[in-house]
């Protein structure tokens, strides 16, 4: 597919173009955090060069998401909630982001079970995403096999030059999204760098098992990380991958809806049994749960490892932890053993 | 295209008293279609407003049209449940987890050994041995509750304690005036009957406490693991593999579980 | 705006719900809008509750409990006088009129006294008509 | 900085303590966090600066939950939150070693912290060692609050229901505060669920004025509540409204004053009746 420019200057013509055939999705900066939100035209649009502060994952997996509503009433119907099929446009995703998206298609729609109402969000959004021109302090895509300038999972590519967006489109479904007089075909062409890796490198085939003499006690590896977490969602909340969830019951002022909403495993009451029972009490096996999950256990459950990255747990942890950091340690010293 | 989070209505046929903390609820859907359970699998049952909760099939009847849950009043749910009358219409959805693999164990003898509300999973390999009798050969029952009080499905045990085919033992965990059966807990009891391995299937379930101990007095027995079943307890909420929070290391309780061959539980769930 | 306001009345069982009562028996008449839920001492109210009632869309909150001194347990309503202290400030912050909470002591014998302050409060209810509680209301339903 | 690591290494090379909660510049990163320093560690990426904003007394009971003696290095704000939990027993005096350093205020997204303005305490008020010299501060006044005493009650609503909106109920508000430590916190209480879970307005508003609320008398200002809000939701807003709530009515600074019991826990049969209208 050919290259095609839109000039910078020609950008708000271009989203208020987009803006009147989808819903627009972009990058825009509210509460001092550049987030993923319908566009407003009054607010000014920014594509960062790299990391977006918070993830996607709202976008497709919202916070508060209702399943189901019911008359508190007469409690003997359940509708189920429809699918939402407007179409949609994303535009400005980064890579990580994008790859972020494709592990949690594995979740919801690969699976066993297919979630109809993740699944609509996904197919009524078209994703342009945008390679990141630089790596920020706490990038470390590189060492996930991913790349700043990847594209795969996107429908269109752009890239940042000095005066313009190079466009590409990548499938039938971004080319739609292309066709705007503003863009013009073009012989330009990003030029592709090769990005430095190894910052936090992870060998997950040589990450140790769950029963591995290298974490059961009297390793006191997670209790000594324990010492210094605090096992607060803020991480959990912040990764793009990271999708636990929990079924509640809500009633208010006569409309009763059964909603799923954002858990994490780093609560106490996360595996907290009715009677008291509780298989992950201490802060330790938390976060060795967390830790071995993101390399290990989603391998086995979902196929793939689940970190692409993108460096936001090590951002947004109150106490300075540093994930990725971890994780490379013990992956070195498993390798190294 | 269905939301499976989102179960079907069913109306309560009949509530049932087993003992005094433990109903059976009968279900049938409205939709008349039929639950087509196997045994060891469970269903997410839940009432608008309440919540939802994880149960085992305990019976299943004329083809899956009908089918019974057995709840023990522990927390919000199960007590809301408790409170509900015949007529009412119950929200099921399922079922869902791996069962008990009874066709692989066509030929052996079975030992079910159930613990408290823990028989309930376990009635299901009963009937469904009952119904294929000639399939299988000895077929133990090792029953233990706290007290007599505690001993849910009476008429079962009756009948089982009639069948010549069936070698049952009840027991109570403390002595009890006029009770006929052994007094002890379950582990001890499983090393006193001094059940053999050769050949033979255990199955066992109950609180997870029980399960452990008894597991161990199955390995001092010369129980092998791949010949011993049991159910792992964690708490559940979507059970169809989405909402992680079940997880034992790499394994969902609700998908790959609740039934596990001792061999395939990762070892860090004992 | 709903004209007739609604307003939860946590009542201590030993002595206002008993002074309620004797409001009834007593043919006092009173206005409708209480609903009344009766808790063991005023001391077991626990401000989250008042908190659930205005995010509910109650228009607001009376409390009554034991004269200081009477409680039947001893010591619960003293300790209910610091919550309840403590709670209507954090509920002003936020934008909860005063008015919308009236904390009181009842004992059983007074029966006039527990009409009188159903009456009252549902009148100043009605005269602050909710222009605040009626965003408070809106914003809370969402 | 020296004589807190001679300290440091003394009490540790003596046995005095087994750890000691103290702030370690990273090597790699050169990022300035907690960190658990052992007999034999290397004293000198030990750091005290105004970099070191975390409080150390959140660690306490997990640390000394599995150390015989534990030692912390203190700002007087941690102090004071470490007061309070001596006053409830959350910790035990006798197994602590408690280093406190005097404070002239920590840095905040490169700024000083807002809480440093309000400081009543640069020393904490219970230690083993003091080191610097305790300044008198000026009292408590909670001037952050003015700006909201001027709104109108339905200002004052919108203000508040805009921030509870952006609460993604991550908890970390709760996680990094000394004074929540309850088994089961009350939003994780399902029958009756006073809070619901999920986050929509009513729900978060709830989560937002129970934890305030139940900081009422106990909230050293530490700040911490707001500087973990992945969102910056300005906590420190409804903690000063209690906090100047419990002095207007009590007159109690929090953790200022280790003989002074938390006032809502305090039986005081001679309070004035003014109280239920939320005057003294």
């Amino acid at each position: 597919m050919p290259w095609k420019k839109l000039a910078k200057s020609d950008l708000p013509a271009f989203l208020a173009e987009l803006s009147t055939r989808a819903e627009l999705i972009v990058p825009q900066e509210k509460s001092g955090k550049v987030r993923f939100l319908p566009f407003d035209a009054a607010q000014p649009v920014n594509f960062p060069s790299s990391l977006v502060d918070v993830s996607l994952k709202s976008v497709f997996f919202p916070k508060r998401r209702p399943v189901a509503t019911f008359d508190p009433a007469d409690r003997t119907k359940l509708e189920p909630a429809a699918p939402e099929t407007s179409p949609r446009i994303l535009l400005g995703a980064h890579p990580c982001d994008v790859a972020a998206v494709n592990y949690v298609d594995r979740v919801f729609i690969h699976s066993s079970f297919k979630d109809p109402l993740y699944e609509a969000e996904r197919n009524r959004t078209t994703i342009i995403g945008m390679a990141c021109s630089e790596m920020k302090p706490e990038c470390h895509c590189t060492d996930r096999d991913l790349s700043p300038d990847d594209e795969r999972g996107m429908d269109a590519v752009f890239y940042e030059t000095s005066d313009a967006y190079l466009f590409r489109a990548l499938n039938d479904k971004g080319a739609a999204i292309l066709k705007s007089s503003l863009l013009k075909e073009t012989s330009e062409e990003p030029q592709k760098k090769d990005w430095p890796g190894g910052k936090y490198p992870v060998d997950p085939s040589s990450l140790p098992s769950a029963d591995d003499s290298l974490l059961s006690p009297p390793s006191s590896l997670f209790q000594d990380i324990a010492d210094l977490c605090l096992t607060c969602g803020a991480c959990t909340f912040a990764c793009p991958t990271c999708t636990c969830f929990l079924i509640s019951d809500e009633q208010h002022e006569g409309r009763g809806e059964r909603v799923t909403a954002w858990d994490s495993c780093q609560f106490s009451g996360y595996s907290r049994m009715t009677g008291g029972h509780n298989p992950r009490k201490t802060r330790a096996a938390r976060v060795r749960n967390r830790m071995l999950d993101k390399f290990v256990y989603t391998v086995e459950k979902y196929g793939a490892t689940s970190c692409v990255g993108c460096g936001r747990c090590a951002i947004i942890c109150p106490v300075g932890r540093h994930f990725p950091k971890e994780i490379a340690e013990l992956s070195a010293k498993a390798k190294g053993r | 295209m269905a939301v499976e989070l989102v179960p079907r209505a069913a109306a309560l046929r009949q509530v049932c008293d087993e003992s005094a903390d433990v109903k059976s609820f009968t279900f049938e859907f409205m939709d008349s279609s039929t639950l087509s359970s196997l045994p060891g699998q469970f269903v997410e049952v839940s009432l608008p407003g309440v919540g939802e909760s994880t149960f085992a099939v305990s019976r299943l009847e004329d083809g899956g049209r009908r089918f019974h849950v057995s709840v023990k009043r522990m927390g919000h749910v199960t007590k809301a449940l408790h409170r509900s009358a015949a007529g009412e219409t119950i929200f099921v959805r399922g079922p869902y987890g791996k069962p008990f693999p009874v066709a692989a164990w066509k030929g052996k003898d079975i030992l079910v050994i159930g613990g408290g509300i823990g028989l309930a999973p376990l009635r299901p390999v009963v009937d469904h041995i009952l119904a294929n009798r000639a399939d299988y050969g000895k077929l133990d029952i090792l029953f233990g509750a706290r007290t007599p009080g505690d001993m849910i499905f009476q008429a079962d045990l009756a009948a089982w304690g009639r069948d010549p085919g069936i070698k049952l033992v009840k027991t109570i965990d403390v002595e009890c005036v006029d009770w006929d059966g052994c007094v002890g807990l379950l582990p001890n009891v499983v090393k006193q009957q001094a059940y053999r391995p050769d050949g033979s299937i255990a199955v066992v379930c109950g609180p997870p406490v029980m399960i452990r101990f008894t597991l161990a007095a199955l390995r001092e027995l010369g129980w092998p693991d791949e010949q011993v079943y049991t159910t792992l307890e964690m708490k559940m909420q979507c059970g169809i593999g989405q909402c992680g929070r079940c997880n034992i290391g790499g394994k969902y309780v609700c998908k790959d579980g609740p039934v596990f061959r001792l061999d395939q539980i990762p070892s860090v769930a004992l | 705006m709903r004209e007739e306001p609604k307003i939860l009345g946590l009542l201590c069982k030993w002595c206002s719900y008993a002074g309620a009562d004797l409001a009834g028996t007593s043919r006092f008449a009173y206005p409708p809008n209480v609903q009344i839920v009766q808790v063991p001492c005023s001391g077991r109210i626990d401000p989250v509750m008042i908190f659930r009632a205005f995010t509910e869309g109650y228009d607001g909150v009376l409390v009554s409990g034991c004269h200081p001194g009477d409680c039947h347990y001893g010591t619960g309503n003293y300790f209910a006088r610091r919550k309840l202290a403590v709670a209507r400030r954090l509920l002003e912050t936020v934008g909860i009129s005063p008015d919308r909470m009236y904390f009181t002591w009842v004992s059983a014998a007074e029966g006039r006294k527990f009409s009188a302050v159903c009456s009252e409060f549902t009148e100043r209810l009605k005269q602050l008509g909710g222009t605040e509680k009626t965003a408070a209301r809106e914003a809370v339903s969402r | 900085m020296k004589e807190l690591r001679a300290r440091a290494g003394e009490a540790l090379a003596n046995g005095a303590i087994d750890v000691l909660l103290c702030w370690r510049t990273e090597p790699e990163t050169g990022r300035v966090k907690p960190h658990v320093f052992r007999k034999g560690d290397d004293l000198e990426q030990m750091v005290f600066d105004d970099r070191c904003v975390h409080n150390l007394v959140t660690f306490l009971p997990e640390v000394a939950g599995h150390n015989k003696k534990t030692g912390a290095v203190l700002k007087g704000c941690d102090g004071r939150a470490l007061v309070t939990l001596l006053a409830e027993k959350r910790l035990k005096r006798d197994n602590l070693y408690l280093v406190t350093v005097a404070c002239d205020g920590v840095k905040v997204d490169g700024r000083t912290a807002a809480k440093c303005a309000d400081c009543v305490t640069n020393v904490s008020p219970v230690a083993d060692v003091v080191i610097g010299e305790k300044k008198t501060m000026k009292p408590a006044e909670y001037k952050q609050l003015e700006y909201i005493e001027e709104m109108k009650p339905e200002e004052r609503w919108q203000f508040f229901a805009q921030q509870f909106e952006r609460c993604a109920r991550c908890y970390s508000c709760r996680q990094v505060c000394p004074m929540c430590y309850c088994e089961t916190c009350i939003a994780e209480q399902v029958g009756p669920a006073w809070i619901d879970p999920s986050t929509k307005l009513s729900a978060n508003t709830m989560w937002q004025l129970s934890r305030a609320y139940h900081l009422a008398g106990r909230c050293a200002d530490c700040g911490e509540c707001e500087r973990a809000c992945p969102e910056r939701i300005p906590l420190r807003l409804l903690n000063a409204a209690m906090q100047k709530a419990v002095k207007d009515l009590f007159h109690v600074v929090p953790g200022t004053d280790p003989d002074v019991q938390p006032p809502l826990s305090v039986l005081a049969q001679d309070d004035p009746d003014s109280l239920l209208e939320g005057k003294r």
